[in-house]
């Protein structure tokens, strides 16, 4: 119990790091490797907010009512994972309009038909 | 094959890093930055909610780089996009009754939702870019509700622009009057927990939800009108 | 006095406010964009004698460094910021002309903002506040590339875009395993901290970083996508990917490294890399038979020499590292520049199609071979200075094994010479098939190839005008603990 | 609760690793989609009520909406 305590959000925060990776590394079709980015772009924001979890602590946000001896969760992960989140849209939004773009020029999205370029 | 060593490519970035995390366990203090946001947060910048005074002021500079890479993000899509535009004009379907009633009325709802989490940012959770998306959200149910229905592409790039030069302007005149800082917090913070205080932030916060709203817009009106 | 934070506020305020500016008028659009840099130039030349004596922090929000962002305009800020005003004002001229198709408003938009991201990378000294710029130069360069929107265009900027995103991811998970070891994001203060964890700790967050940031500095198993990048883009962001955008990256890399880790045990490991990203960029150049990507392999080569220079780590080395990078950006620059005026009246990107044009476009040609005479590293031009103090930091080293090293930078030279030199060769002593009659590139396009040759030639001829800068910029490379000093106090 | 957690995550990489094989597109952005919807979920439990709004307004309703226009325009299906 201890060790799930422990470790769950790692586990699956490096989980979905992985398996994104592992998409973006073996699919050929374009969609696919997008969607892959953005399993690994949850993957990261996850990790970040469990480094800053606090056992027992509220979120950071004082009400008048709260009681104020409570201990808070680290605010700085959070701040950092709403931009991560903002700049992962934004990247994801530029993946697929370049990926529709690449259909009308070759009505494929196989990347290995995808070989204009020569290395 | 390929699968293959991608496997052990990953299982060798997992070793890495799992030597890497033994040194930080889960769920303990680690941080003495966010300590002393949480302790100094309220007197510094007036906000009851700390993650909007770190993201609105402690760490100003990486939201505006933020909503910079959402406005490059709608301007690279609209330059990718709209290259060449087919002229055409096909007939559009119209959606079925139910759906459109429904987008009738929710459309000013989700509006106003997404308004008021925008302006409530320095109190409850949310704030400038969940309001946005919210707002952007709206627009994407018109779309699909109210087909034919265009937000004009003028109306759009003028409040992102506006929405922009509001924030940068608050900076600057936060450098000019604000003891020489650019983004200081250069008016009142007023009472705790009240709507009126907090200095700029609601101001910015509002800026951000413009901003990101109408970006946010631009993308998916660029999305659909290249799928019609 | 002016405030270093108005070289990134300024020209993002004006990139913002390029759709209103549209409304009034169409044709001040291109205008803008020289008007920012303008601007930066005059701000970042009226820092220099300021930041030499003593860096400038400049608190974001008035809050003190490890808990608010700062700036750190120091030596190497400001000399970089120069660099990218002086690059930026140029291309922006060479641009009223040279782009003509797609929607102009947003191109000289994304312009703006890319080099901007650029000044904020180096200028930042908060390490999540470096991912945001370098996402911002990132995504605005995979939007450039993609800019033109034909086959190769769009094909290049997928790669290039897919292979940025998994860095900025690497780069992410670092900083994040980064802030749970030591809880700070500030560059300073993690400096001061990094010594109290275990080195294998810190093993892992390292790698992951440099793997992200070296994507964009294109050091050698890292560079696949930049040759189709550089040559696919229209060629003025060409010169901005080849002359800035690389050299920013190796930026953040050395400031990581330097810095923030301050290890000397990947020294030598980064000495081989760039000797072999040296030559592997030189062999792959050399068999080119298109011109632009004969040039993007050509930045690769180069930068391996700057990475060796710089992982050398001697006083001397550094200042020879980023001498050679200055020389790298104005010679590729007016290489990027003169070609595309050549390419644009040919049609063709082959090296064949351009036999002839010395005779049909003699400014440009001249412009070109001046260029590929300084990336080359003849003497009067700068790349000879520039180089040759990389020698001669290699030979201070009094081991074998750098002289070694040395005869193969050596190596890789002549390889460099080799190909430019069958490229001039080709521009004067080839009778080209096609009409003969002189058509040179318009005015826009030469006032910026002129800036470019004169600076290169002044600067070749009179080193000693960046001595100052460079030696301080090495040494704050070489100081961490100054560093740390001036920004925690 | 830790057991409810650990439900989560599990079922969270299980719609992760569904989204590897699925030939359709549009099951794999639905797949993804739960993945995000499920990291808010998270995330909320994580004591970040700002991050799992946005996580779920963006990660969960727009991007998911923005895929599936891609795929309309472009191929539904992988072969």
């Amino acid at each position: 119990m201890t060790f799930l305590h422990d470790y769950i959000y790692y586990i699956g925060a490096f989980g979905l790091i992985f398996i994104g990776l592992f998409i973006m590394l073996v699919k050929h079709n374009l969609i696919k490797v997008i969607i892959g980015l953005s399993i690994l772009e949850t993957g990261v924001n996850l990790f970040l907010i469990a480094v800053g979890y606090i056992s027992k602590g509220t979120a950071p946000i004082f009400s008048n009512s709260a009681v104020e001896s409570e201990r808070m969760v680290d605010p700085v992960p959070q701040a950092l994972v709403l931009t991560a989140i903002v700049i992962g849209v934004a990247v994801l939004a530029l993946a697929l309009s370049l990926a529709i773009r690449l259909y009308h020029h070759y009505g494929v999205l196989d990347l290995r038909k995808i070989k204009e370029q020569r290395w | 094959m390929k699968s293959i060593i991608s496997l052990i490519l990953l299982s060798v970035i997992a070793l890495g890093i799992a030597i890497s995390l033994d040194k930080i366990p889960f769920g303990v203090p680690k941080t003495k930055i966010g300590d002393y946001y949480i302790d100094k947060g309220r007197e510094e910048t007036g906000a009851a909610n700390i993650v909007t005074s770190v993201v609105v002021n402690y760490r100003c500079f990486d939201t505006l780089g933020e909503v910079t890479i959402l406005f490059i993000a709608a301007i690279g899509l609209g330059a990718v996009l709209a290259t060449r535009r087919k002229k055409e004009k096909r007939e559009i379907e119209p959606a079925s009754l139910v759906l459109y009633a429904g987008c009738r009325f929710l459309f000013p709802l989700i509006l106003l939702f997404g308004a008021y989490i925008s302006i409530h940012g320095h109190l409850t959770p949310g704030g400038g870019f969940q309001g946005g998306v919210v707002v952007a959200s709206a627009f994407l149910l018109a779309y699909l509700g109210c087909r034919g229905r265009r937000v004009s592409e003028t109306g759009i790039k003028t409040v992102e622009s506006l929405g922009g030069l509001v924030f940068i302007v608050v900076g600057l005149v936060g450098l000019a009057v604000g003891g020489h800082y650019f983004l200081s917090n250069f008016l009142s913070k007023g009472e705790l927990n009240s709507l009126f205080s907090a200095g700029v932030i609601p101001i910015i916060y509002i800026a951000i939800g413009l901003k990101v709203g109408s970006e946010l817009t631009g993308v998916i009106d660029h999305l659909v009108e290249e799928s019609e | 006095m002016v405030s270093p934070v108005l070289l990134i506020v300024v020209p993002l305020g004006l990139a913002f406010a390029i759709p209103l500016f549209g409304f009034i008028s169409k044709r001040i659009v291109k205008y803008i964009p020289i008007a920012a840099f303008a601007f930066n130039l005059a701000v970042a030349l009226l820092l220099i004698p300021e930041v030499l004596k003593h860096p400038i922090v400049v608190r974001i929000g008035g809050f003190p460094p490890p808990f608010g962002i700062n700036l750190v305009a120091g030596p190497v800020g400001v000399l970089f910021s120069v660099l990218i005003a002086v690059a930026g004002l140029l291309v922006a001229i060479y641009a009223l002309t040279y782009i003509k198709e797609g929607s102009k408003e947003k191109y000289h938009m994304l312009y703006l903002l890319l080099l901007t991201g650029a000044t904020g990378v180096v200028l930042t000294g908060d390490i999540f506040n470096l991912f945001v710029f370098f996402e911002i130069l990132c995504i605005s360069s995979y939007a450039l590339v993609a800019y033109i929107g034909d086959r190769a265009g769009i094909e290049s900027a997928i790669k290039y875009l897919i292979q940025g995103a998994v860095g900025s991811s690497f780069l992410l998970i670092g900083i994040g395993l980064l802030y749970g070891l030591f809880g700070t994001l500030n560059m300073a203060d993690l400096a001061q901290h990094i010594e109290s964890a275990s080195p294998i700790s810190v093993f892992v967050p390292m790698v992951l970083i440099i793997t992200g940031l070296g994507i964009e500095a294109a050091i050698f198993p890292l560079n696949a996508w930049l040759p189709d990048a550089h040559s696919s883009a229209p060629s003025s962001i060409s010169a901005i990917l080849s002359g800035i955008a690389i050299e920013v990256g190796l930026y953040a890399v050395v400031r990581v490294i330097f810095t923030i880790f301050g290890v000397s045990s990947i020294f030598m490991f980064l000495v081989f890399l760039g000797i072999l990203t040296l030559l592997i960029g030189e062999m792959c150049a050399f068999s080119q038979k298109n011109i632009k990507r004969m040039l993007a392999y050509s930045s690769i080569g180069q930068i391996g020499l700057i990475v060796f220079a710089m992982a050398m780590a001697t006083s001397l080395a550094v200042t020879g590292g980023l001498f050679q990078l200055v020389s790298h950006t104005l010679g590729k620059s007016l290489l990027f520049l003169a070609v595309g005026y050549m390419i644009y009246r040919s049609g063709s990107m082959e090296i064949s199609s351009l036999e002839g044009m010395g005779k049909r476009m003699p400014l440009t040609s001249l412009a070109f071979t001046i260029g590929a005479f300084s990336i080359v590293g003849l003497p009067p031009f700068v790349g000879f200075p520039s180089k040759f103090l990389i020698v001669q930091a290699a030979l201070a080293k009094e081991a074998v094994l750098f002289t070694g090293l040395i005869g193969l930078v050596l190596l890789g030279t002549v390889i460099e010479g080799a190909y430019f030199f069958r490229v001039v060769q080709a521009l004067y002593f080839k009778k080209g098939n096609g009409d003969s009659e002189r058509n040179e590139a318009p005015v826009t396009g030469l006032i910026p190839m002129f800036i470019f040759v004169t600076l290169i030639i002044v600067i070749g001829i009179y080193p000693k005008l960046l001595t100052d800068v460079l030696n301080s910029a090495a040494s704050e490379f070489l100081n961490r603990i100054d560093y740390i000093r001036s920004v925690i106090g | 609760m830790i057991l409810v957690i650990s439900l989560l995550i599990l079922l969270m990489l299980v719609a992760a690793i569904a989204a590897i094989f699925f030939k359709d597109l549009i099951n794999a952005v639905i797949a993804s989609c739960m993945v995000s919807l499920i990291a808010s979920i998270l995330f909320y439990f994580l004591q970040a009520p700002d991050v799992a709004m946005a996580e779920a307004s963006i990660g969960a309703a727009l991007v998911s909406a923005v895929f599936i226009i891609a795929i309309r325009r472009t191929k539904r299906y992988e072969e």
